[in-house]
């Protein structure tokens, strides 16, 4: 399955550098041997490439070595083919494959030096066992590059699901709590160092909120009848709350009362009003 | 029966129709119009079918959290308010705060309602800026209630219902009575003023 | 049986646990862990209760468009990848492939994690570009987990949680296994090292 895997991968960058070197109706199947070759054709060819790496695996695979014992001296020739044409084309050579072109020389000299007599462990291994080291896990990691590219992806394959809040719901609003309104009103007093403030007691803040109320209730209506603003169905105290709220309004001169004749009937209209329609 | 992608063709079936649709919404963030959602399909849907799909998904997504709604630039799910709690509750981010200069201008016309803005300054001892009011009205907790008649006839600011009911309140009258601050204020005041005198 | 808020009590039905849960994760763009899920509900659940209130969710779901997954930051629900081609009509700019040298780099940061960017260069063999290392932590794959305690205490690199949930995975060791070769070298090694001491 491994090794499917990796003839595969070496198939699909072959194809790839096949493909993307077909410059000018030619078809650069081979690794230039000759000193002529198209500029353009040099540069797909470098980029289909990840390095160094990439290319001595590239051309184990199309020259049927074998990984786990390579023939120095082709390989290197070859190697130093592919590099000596990008250095003449003027190329820019990452150093790596300058780096690698001294490595695959140095592992080629050693080669064919005689095996020296057991010294110690790291004398006796093949001097090209690093490079197969490297060579093997770099396919790896480029099998496993493509296997991660294969599996699905967010954004790409399948998308995350995000029901948006209801529109009502989306503005986050301010929490108030009634100690908030006290500390705010402790706040004011402290600031201003204001003595003149008596209390607010819950007596006076039901009258001020029945004259609010009956502010709404005659905005728009013109006069209307005294007796209609009291609710029988309150009580005393809620009478008198609505009286005193009457007489509050009528001193801060927010409502007119008016009764043209001794015991005429009473109305109550917004103070002015002007612009307003006279219901009577 | 089968497309090559191996799901069935969603044109010919209704129930893949819907469950195309609900895919295609789900993943939206924006709102989707009937347009859109035609483009998703191989083959030209009539405007009568797809709505009769999308109302058979309504109906569906019935009685839960999340709804299929009709908006003005097109159709999408959203969460129901009702669970908007338990969406907070995930998200704990720290609830937003008005300012000192809203609460006070709020605690004013809370507790002296009817105002005029003249009068909330008079009471700050510092202009009220007009973004405090727009928010409190939008809001829904303050609302003009009249006019003063003096000059200009300001605007009379009061409480709303609905003030009350976001706090939790009847009526004005089950607000906390105000500290007593003023009355040790005056109290401090007029100790300094003995210790003052007394030294 | 009603809440104040008119909600039946989540905890104490099943499947009201399951709408609430439906609901908040179909609202959330990202995974949601048991811990989070808990925080949800007025109540303390057990682990167990919420696992199999999530389990009979996903199987309710199945054979849709979207699914419930369990990943490696949590739960989501998710439009199932035969979906995608329906998704794409929609909204045609698909995002970009990553390039060989991206893909690789995250391999290696992947299966041989924590890694420096040296340890990256020397198995890729060539330099690694600054722009690929940003890209992949701006995509919220990878992050920085410590330095190597060598001079110039270079940064080590993992891969995210995030990652894996991106590619629908729970753990590192749902990725797809390396293909061994190693053993084949192991072994040849050994072979060299026999021959060697046999000479």
């Amino acid at each position: 399955m491994d090794t499917i895997d990796t003839v595969e991968a070496i198939e699909t960058v072959e194809t790839e550098v096949r493909h993307l070197a077909r410059v000018q109706g030619e078809l650069w199947t081979d690794l230039p041997t000759d000193l002529y070759i198209p500029p353009d054709a040099l540069e797909v060819i470098l980029e289909a490439f990840e390095g160094p790496l990439d290319l001595l695996l590239w051309l184990i695979r199309r020259n049927n070595l074998d990984v786990l014992d390579i023939n120095m001296t082709a390989l290197t020739r070859q190697y130093m083919e592919y590099v000596e044409i990008m250095r003449r084309r003027r190329l820019e050579l990452a150093a790596e494959y300058l780096v690698m072109a001294a490595m695959l020389i140095e592992i080629k000299s050693r080669m064919l030096l005689p095996r020296p007599e057991r010294h110690d462990q790291e004398e006796m291994l093949d001097p090209r066992v690093e490079l197969v080291r490297r060579l093997l896990e770099y396919e790896r990691i480029k099998s496993a590059a493509r296997a991660l590219d294969a599996l699905p992806q967010l954004g790409r394959d399948f998308q995350a699901v995000e029901v948006q809040a209801a529109l009502l719901a989306v503005k986050r609003l301010p929490l108030v709590g009634s100690e908030d309104l006290v500390a705010a009103w402790r706040g004011i007093l402290k600031r201003a160092a204001l003595n003149r403030h008596h209390r607010v007691g819950r007596q006076e803040l039901s009258v001020r909120e029945r004259m609010s109320a009956i502010l709404l209730r005659l905005r728009g209506s013109g006069y209307t009848p005294f007796e209609t603003l009291f609710d029988s169905h309150e009580g005393r105290a809620g009478l008198l709350v609505t009286f005193l709220a009457l007489l509050e309004l009528v001193r801060e001169r927010l409502v007119d009362i008016v009764q043209n004749a001794p015991f005429a009937p009473i109305h109550a209209r917004l103070a002015g009003n002007a612009g307003e329609a006279h219901g009577d | 029966m089968a497309t090559d992608t191996g799901l069935p063709d969603a044109v010919g079936h209704p129930a893949e129709l819907k469950r195309v649709l609900e895919t295609v919404l789900l993943a939206s963030s924006t709102p989707l119009t009937l347009a859109e959602l035609k483009r998703v399909f191989d083959v030209e849907l009539s405007n009568d079918v797809l709505r009769r799909a999308l109302e058979d998904l309504r109906a569906e997504w019935q009685g839960r959290g999340v709804e299929l709604v009709s908006l003005a630039d097109g159709w999408r799910f959203q969460t129901r308010p009702e669970y908007q709690r338990y969406l907070d509750r995930l998200n704990p981010e720290r609830p937003p705060r008005y300012s000192r200069a809203t609460l006070e201008t709020l605690a004013v016309i809370a507790y002296r309602q009817p105002v005029t803005r003249g009068d909330i300054e008079d009471i700050r001892g510092v202009a009220v800026n007009t973004q405090i009011i727009r928010t409190l009205e939008e809001r829904g907790w303050i609302e003009v209630v009249g006019q003063r008649e003096v000059p200009g006839r300001p605007a009379l600011f009061a409480t709303t219902r609905r003030f009350l009911s976001d706090l939790g309140l009847r009526a004005l009258s089950e607000l906390p009575p105000l500290p007593e601050v003023a009355n040790d204020l005056a109290l401090r005041l007029e100790q300094e003023a003995d210790t003052a005198a007394g030294a």
